[in-house]
């Protein structure tokens, strides 16, 4: 491993995800997978729409504007992330207990429910890898990872990234599979850290480590465009 | 057709709102905070609020101070400055109904209620849990296909769509930028009250540079000035959010005592509203 | 999401529209009369033309050239100019097939497809020979009601929204003004061409002014340059409807070899479209 | 009767017909419904919008706001004409013959199968008062005149004005009641010019003129307004 951070490392695995992804949406308070879409903007040229952003280049014609593009197929990846998400890759944003008066209430499935079905690449992305955030079962399912076959659902879950690893999802299967893992880390501990059932070729490799390029690319432009919508965590990760 | 009224100042326009009115309220700026404080002023009650499509402080405040029976919303939170903890605590206390949905849902009720019609199809949502528990939405099989189930989502028609904007006029305009989303609000809602930061004496419907972004009259039952009327809010292009004010609430609201000083000292001391 | 390409002119524009395309017209302006008449030039065929929601001398030019084989409008007509002969004597001799709406249901029908859902309720229609003669409309029980029947329209996703605006950028972006019925066409139609009177070498979206009255490049597939090109229609802010040519056009129009010559010297002969 | 012309009248009789309507709308090619709704505009302060207009105060928002506004409920009036009207008010705007290859090919429905249902005060215009025009059942219902109890329609027709007199229309009978006369013409006139059968009380008045303030309204605001939309209109009538 070179001198990578672990979120300069996960940067660069979810960028390498986006390989193929023309337009790629990111929501509020996504620094990381908002620097992984810039740089795929950086890399191949991808259009990066941030919700919220004020800036000219990344600003959406608002909300429902986004919303339409993605039911008319105008938006090729996503991020979504969860409080818990489980092994068939359901996402709850809602809260742990019995709904509605949960013992622990949390902001709300925001835009989940809908952008999960119609995006063809969902990457969820967790900065906590425990078997408190990935569970069995989540508590309330604010957005499913699978459905019946004759509900439209042309997007859905396609990977999962967390500080441990990389996991690919199987739509048929329902299941996720242990893709890599980040150097440092062990198959072991994250078996021991996550909740859910995955599948596990014999031989993972290490995630790889973003090469001289890509690491100038996120340390430069990714750092500078990432400061508009996230200053604080431009300041506090890139010193800018 | 309204002829709107342009009152003295946000408090008498939130005498305006009855308590129990349907009030909608945009996520973005401009959030009608000055408006929401004097809703809190005059102690509303039993508000129903539909958060377009998600909130953030103003509708923690008016949760927290006892104004609200039922939040209609896709989320919550006070973004970078952390969770919203007045409404998280009013709904596990069950004193409020919460209405949970997704945004497009929330805007495919909107934009229902805008064209008259009773229902919207929107893809998504099935097999999901907000689904299972919002008793008024239902699934259909597509009328024009074999075989394709859909949600149907019913109009939300707001009494009243609170907003806040930069600009309006003496004719009753209102100039919203690229704020397109308070347009469908203006349509779908039964009437509009808006604070703006300046009252013009010129007709935005004859500056074409305005129009095009722009509510008319038709739209538009009453406007109050409120100059800083989404502090600590930010108000795109002239003012930014306030971060200091936003940690301090962040940091007092969700704490029983705390939350009562601030609402003291933040609202009820009008003077801190024009700061 | 489209690399927009530009074209040299509008006949190169033309040549990338295919045989069979399902094209949108909006029916005002900017009307893009000069891409239609390259469509005439390079003798179009069997287009299926939609028209936002009505249509007039472009729409009456194109059926009369030949070049269409299905209308989907809420009405044809030249206005205070009178008859559209071309499409009525078209529509009389079976030449085109007829797909009679009202401008809501096109409307509507856009607005499915520009939301990604197969349909869309709308109040109206029932009773109508409208509706009778439209096997691709249905009509239902509101499932979230009793006893109210009401109409649904499949959505309507044309090939290529073929749209004339006064200003378009080198990044691809397109200014439109006041016609924010552009962008729900270019939102619901796979691609968008547009026809421009200028385009500029600064970025339409990084202008305030016009950003919020503007298509964003994520729709735009294609732009050519297109001076006066509405003529013999008005451009607002720009140029007035040509009344002698329209005369002209009314007259000769429906009367065989009139509009062959009509055809011969206002089309084929390129100079004039830039008169 | 005062020296005010055929048009005029029908101006002020349209006019009078507007009193409580608060917005009024009105479709392109419409200069005498146009210049009554400018009346309406000028004596009760009635809010105007004219399809099409590009003046500031009467312009829409565009076609989708227009018909949306109607479905909100907030356009109170709006005219409509037909080739064919009937006395069950139907009105046919698509063409006479067999549809869809038809003898005679009109232009189409445009909005009028919506906005008859969704406009309160829908007032029909025709100016040709003749059989040919007024007939016995319309030969294609572009927008019928009632509809059944169930179906929602919180508009519908409110009146005929042509150049012979003033109707009502009874939406549960659906029958049309001649309500005036216009000067100068006669019921026979009026029975032998009209296709369809229609109730008539004993007495049947004369169609008000317009007093004095009226026609200088109509002759001083409505027609210097009138001219934007409708410039032909304006100059053959009022000579400006």
């Amino acid at each position: 491993m070179n001198n990578c951070r672990p979120e300069e490392l996960m940067i660069s695995a979810i960028g390498d995800l986006l390989e193929d992804a023309a337009h790629i949406a990111v929501g509020v308070l996504s620094p990381i997978p908002g620097s992984a879409a810039l740089l795929a903007r950086a890399r191949n040229g991808a259009r990066v729409s941030i919700i919220g952003s004020t800036v000219p280049e990344f600003r959406t014609d608002g909300g429902i504007d986004l919303f339409d593009a993605a039911g008319q197929g105008r938006v090729d990846a996503f991020f979504l992330s969860g409080g818990q998400i489980d092994g068939a890759a359901n996402i709850n944003l809602t809260g742990i207990g019995t709904y509605p008066e949960l013992d622990i209430r949390w902001s709300g499935a925001f835009g989940s429910a809908y952008l999960y079905f119609q995006v063809p690449k969902v990457i969820l992305f967790r900065d906590e890898h425990s078997r408190r955030t990935l569970v069995k079962k989540v508590d309330f399912i604010s957005a499913p990872g699978v459905s019946k076959k004759n509900v439209y659902r042309p997007g859905g879950p396609y990977a999962l990234v967390t500080p441990l690893c990389v996991m690919m999802f199987d739509r048929i299967a329902g299941r996720f599979t242990l893709k890599s893992i980040h150097p440092g880390h062990s198959l072991e501990e994250i078996r021991d850290q996550t909740g859910f059932d995955f599948d596990c070729p014999n031989d993972v490799p290490d995630t790889a480590t973003p090469d001289k390029d890509t690491l100038s690319l996120i340390r430069g432009d990714v750092a500078r465009a990432i400061a508009n919508p996230y200053p604080a965590f431009a300041a506090k990760m890139f010193g800018i | 057709m309204p002829e709107t009224n342009f009152f003295t100042d946000v408090d008498a326009l939130a005498a305006a709102i009855p308590d129990g009115t349907k009030l909608a309220i945009f996520k973005d700026s401009g959030v009608p905070m000055a408006a929401a404080k004097a809703l809190v002023r005059r102690q509303a009650k039993g508000l129903h609020l539909v958060t377009i499509p998600t909130a953030g402080m103003i509708v923690d405040m008016l949760i927290g101070a006892g104004c609200v029976d039922i939040v209609e919303t896709s989320g919550v939170s006070l973004g970078e400055f952390g969770p919203a903890r007045e409404f998280a605590n009013a709904v596990k206390a069950g004193k409020v109904k919460i209405m949970d949905s997704t945004c497009p849902a929330i805007y495919s009720g909107l934009q229902a209620a805008e064209k008259g019609v009773p229902f919207m199809p929107m893809r998504g949502l099935i097999g999901s849990d907000i689904l299972k528990n919002r008793d008024d939405y239902a699934v259909i099989d597509n009328p024009l296909a074999k075989d394709d189930p859909i949600v149907v989502v019913p109009a939300i028609r707001p009494d009243i769509a609170l907003i806040h904007v930069a600009l309006a006029d003496r004719f009753g305009n209102l100039w919203i930028g690229r704020q397109t989303e308070l347009k469908v609000m203006a349509h779908a809602a039964k009437g509009t009250f808006a604070t703006a930061e300046k009252i013009i004496d010129t007709n935005i419907m004859e500056d074409e540079r305005l129009a095009s972004a722009s509510i008319p009259s038709l739209y538009v039952n009453g406007i109050a000035p409120a100059p800083r009327g989404a502090w600590p809010l930010e108000m795109p292009g002239q003012y930014d959010v306030d971060r200091d004010e936003m940690e301090n609430y962040a940091k007092l609201s969700g704490s029983g005592d705390g939350f009562q000083t601030w609402i003291t000292d933040r609202v009820f001391a009008k003077s801190v509203a024009a700061e």
